[in-house]
């Protein structure tokens, strides 16, 4: 026990410059978050839990999420074993109103179309030489769901859950800077003034009926999806029953709250440089990037096409809220709506293909789940 | 790397991505269909007046686009666990808040039509 | 991956009717606990179990609660285990005042005597073949108590588990239906009528002195009975200590909160029709059924044979308090009193067996569990 | 099936329910006695003024029992998490809901004696 | 299943007048909680926790902490593997203020002074006989911080968990009682009447910061206390950033709220006379009462030392809150100090050494366990 | 028993806890450092002019200590899971309480600074 062992038991002694990269970027993402006010409450446990996973651990020592027996490989089991995301599902469910997309049946294709994003992803992953489990997983991040991509990589390719999870959630952050130049790009003018019909009002009894009539549609055409779909659904319910708001209350605060300060440390901690700046890893943020851009593409031309044949006109800037990664690409829709016209309010509209998409996505995972998994 | 990737034993990524897509339209086709059935078997009539109110009357349809905008995006402010971090909170502790009130008028709504089924 | 190979991988190709007779019931108890009130908070979360527990799962993928290493598999291990019902009696605890009870002793009687419903039963279910362990946790189910039910069953004959909970559950639901027929069978009008001494003070010290003695006194008697009464009396101790009030409101909201969605849930996707719709469980219904009617007759007979010996005669109606089912059975009490005499608040007295029962039910099932149970 | 079920090796079944329910009356009896007891044990005088009140004035009698069922009434509905969800949830939303009123009174006699002990 | 074979499996036959002891103890914790107002909320489920585990259990029927299977075997869990300390831990986190440590940086020594206590009583447990792990353990007692002492002990030496854990808590509770004669006996009057001046006013951006970087420090140079302090930090991080002010109120009330609950009370449940009223027990509750006795004493003295070299003298006092004990040593110094001089307000200053205490006694848990830890 | 127990193989007892404490000091005192040289790095000079105000005017920093005593009076009342249970409980029930009001006013002052990174 002298002055030497005690200096390699510290942290210096072990910290590569690699390390000291990571923790810049973990402190990239607290910066982020509370300055651009981008997914906050998801880049500043990421953004945190970054830095303690690149604080060197002690040979041998139970300290890392890697490390069996740790409290943090403990907290990351619910990572691992796909818990996590289908529980926040259960209160974004209970925090979602469908009414938008009830109102307005028309735009929950939109979110379908972005979901084209998934599977060229997932096509450019395998060309460039991933496994066809990575590629599925890589392919889901074009689904611009958090919970969703963690959900299909720990069950595909838990190796690259890392990678995936920080892409995924970067890029949903980042969205108000992704997506405009895209909108603008493939939208005329004249196309982005177009005012939508304010709908009609939904009622009560459509609300509650809806959970279940899509659960069972979802889940008889994509057993897969069940679990994320079963439980949004079940949120939902308990948000919509009346009866059981007590539940949906807890469902969509302490519930959420809690298992999102878990996920998002435990994800950020599992970044240790030496396993994550591999070239895999920037491969994946390249794949990444480019699969919210053909997602939000895929949305914007898909509703061009629909015009072709629709008498009352969508407003194309709906198809990039088909991408999902709630309720951001809905705000920016508004905001570049507003921009064309102050008196043109998308938001509401922009909602109905904006949950639509995180359903799509669900789908989408339940395919590949079911197609590329080994059981 | 290459386009021999693309046809593995046992998966064909195009045909395989084609057929995922086609499920994914699939299924929110079908709810789709479902959503425009479903009022017309609940014999719902109370959206019609509305629609007929707003084709006579753009203004109004104006105002009740941003009164509906607004809606939303208090629906947003309260529910969501995003960046209006300081709203949301505020929303906890401060009982003047305005979302609190419009959350109030929300809970009468509902309360109004207690059974959904007998209306 | 073709064309045939995506239908097998659907649900529709395995769906049988029997899962489809099992969604419709799902859909029922979701229907009656909206329109009916019928204990909504259980009835929802397990109706929509019962309806995603039927979607045919995938051949070998880990979707359902019988799929080791599934989300589902994990969430229902709070029941396999016994783990979700104590802490629901922690959260009971911390919600129950016991004051009633404590300032009118007498009643107590009478949730003890409506546990006759849990042994005949269990001699019945002997009668029919089950084995002592089953008919042990069918027995229960006349304890009128949800989570005693499951702890009993998922210790004694878990591959009954489905069943017994939803039997317990569904008829605590029907409560109010079934107990006033036998209510007014049982009793003259003249009885119904009798007017109940409004109860003494109960001193803040008695009511936290009382969760520990009563918890020695079962738990010494009893110790089977240990895991559900120490969790239920330390939830009250919480509540009646007055330091520890941010506890028990915890315990009380959050934390009942989740475990109830969590066991709701997960106890219905456990009714899989193939496990599910064998005559068995038909037999477990009937039993059930017969299991709070015997209850509710004893609890009663027992009050007006306590009225021979008592000069303060008790209304015998109180007696169907005994059965539990808090608060339901109380409210149906007082319901069935006001209709005869207006003037007459049989309410807060019916707490006091209602409560008892619990106890009594609790006691009971530490009985047969220790008795039954292979060690 | 049949009557032969009721006695197998190591267990009789009528004798164990017996005794099964002779527990149960047991424990909650030796409950019901403790009860009974702890007052006088505590020297516990306050309850009896009420009582004389109660037998000489029958009115107030009934309106005690109205304002005690009333109480209990108010103490399901804020504490169990059963059917009357509109109430329960309105009580977090609403601030001018009785229910909280009464929460609040409830709360200033807790306050009113803090110590148990010395009073 | 005679009547004989009943009595056996209760548990009056097999209690034991040291399980009576136990049980006396618990209803004692209950009792100083609700009266004397000692840290009810780990008093309180702590001792109802002993009454629970002192009721004599049924020969190998799953019922006890220890005997696998158990629900409390499963509550205790969260004990043994470590995992509800650092949950406590985000939650103080979650509701601790730095600033007053901020606005005066030199307070913050006084709190690694108190430290001594740690280490003298480790080398005074290796005196006494125990192991090296078990002395390290027994020294953390010194720290005054529960989860600090259970996580540590639950890590080095599990066999001690209960008595230490039992020390530490009852210590911190008796903190008004243990510190105040020493603090006399070391300080003169003219001492305890020195003024501190107010401090300066600090930043958002400053509180924002220090969490991220206090981290880096105390990981780099202990990465063995990376476990408690990340996740304290993160907590405090999710507080001061206020764009994750739900989380950090979820963190700070529900959670903390679950997890106290569940570790006191199966902490608690876990001291079984039979294994917990032995010599060693003993040994450990004396060398707990010297550990506080010398940290305090240590923080005291470091005061005046660090006197001798400041212009601005340090009321002495302030070095007795450097045990930690949040926040009731800090509380303590302030009502000696009102006592000498009533225009004399240190609350606010001892939170300074108060809360550098909890980072001193985790940096020191953290170099026990990587030094006498194996691995 | 005995000191012969302070000298392990692999362990000397004395060396390791000066050394133990040595760390313990290292770190803290590091953080000290950092802490003292923070704001000079921030160029934060708000500090100033109350320090100056106090030095000129005790009775005014007699009232600040008061009031900055409240003030965490408050905080640890509001914050702190510990014996004061009526109080924080209180501020849950009661929406008179001035706890409440003094959480409003600090969430008043928090969204004045809504950015940090800008003042
Ligand atoms: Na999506
Ligand atoms: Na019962
Ligand atoms: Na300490």
């Amino acid at each position: 026990m002298d002055l030497l062992s005690f200096y390699n038991n510290s942290g210096i002694a072990h910290l590569e410059w690699l390390n000291l990269v990571m923790i810049i970027i973990g402190i990239l993402f607290i910066y982020l978050a509370i300055t651009k006010d981008y997914e906050p409450l998801l880049l500043v446990p990421i953004g945190f839990g970054v830095i303690v996973g690149n604080i060197p651990p002690i040979e041998g020592m139970p300290l890392s999420v890697y490390a069996e027996g740790s409290v943090f490989y403990y907290l990351y089991l619910g990572v691992m074993k796909g818990i996590y995301p289908p529980l926040i599902f259960l209160g974004i469910g209970a925090m979602t109103d469908f009414s938008t997309m009830l109102s307005n049946p028309k735009l929950i294709l939109l979110g379908a179309a972005a979901q084209i994003g998934v599977f060229l992803t997932f096509i450019g992953s395998l060309f460039l030489g991933f496994t066809p489990e990575q590629a599925g997983a890589i392919g889901i991040i074009g689904g611009a769901d958090g919970p969703t991509a963690i959900f299909l990589s720990s069950m595909l390719a838990p190796e690259l859950l890392g990678p995936i999870a920080i892409a995924a959630y970067s890029y949903m952050a980042l969205v108000p800077v992704i997506q405009p130049p895209i909108m603008y790009l493939f939208t005329t003018k004249k196309e982005r003034i177009i005012h939508m019909k304010p709908p009609r009002q939904v009622s009560k009894k459509e609300k509650i009926i809806f959970p279940i009539v899509a659960f069972l549609i979802c889940g008889l055409i994509a057993p897969g999806s069940m679990t994320l779909l079963g439980m949004l659904f079940f949120g939902n319910l308990l948000k919509e029953s009346m009866v059981t708001e007590r539940l949906a209350n807890t469902a969509r605060n302490s519930l959420i709250d809690v298992v999102t300060i878990l996920l998002g440390f435990s994800v950020g901690a599992s970044t240790q440089a030496q396993t994550f700046l591999t070239g895999q890893s920037i491969l994946i943020f390249i794949l990444g990037a480019a699969s919210f851009v053909v997602a939000t593409t895929g949305g914007i031309l898909f509703a061009k096409i629909m015009n072709l044949f629709l008498k009352e006109k969508i407003n194309p800037l709906l198809g990039a809220a088909g991408v999902s990664a709630v309720p951001d690409s809905a705000r920016v829709v508004h905001a570049v709506g507003l921009k064309e016209d102050p008196t043109n309010f998308l938001l509401m509209h922009a909602m109905a293909p904006n949950v639509a998409g995180v359903i799509g996505s669900a789908i989408a995972a339940g395919v590949l789940w079911s197609a590329l998994g080994k059981f | 790397m290459g386009f021999h990737n693309l046809t593995q034993p046992g998966l064909d990524a195009l045909q395989f991505s084609l057929m995922g897509m086609g499920l994914v339209f699939g299924g929110l086709l079908i709810i789709a269909i479902y959503i425009t059935l479903l009022p017309r078997l609940l014999k719902l009539n109370q959206s019609k007046p509305q629609q007929v109110k707003t084709s006579e009357n753009t203004s109004s349809g104006e105002e009740e686009e941003i009164l509906l905008a607004i809606a939303t995006a208090l629906h947003l402010h309260n529910n969501f666990p995003d960046g209006d971090e300081r709203i949301t909170w505020k929303s906890h502790g401060d009982m003047e808040s305005p979302w609190l009130v419009s959350g109030r008028m929300h809970s009468l709504n509902s309360r109004k039509q207690t059974n959904p089924w007998n209306h």
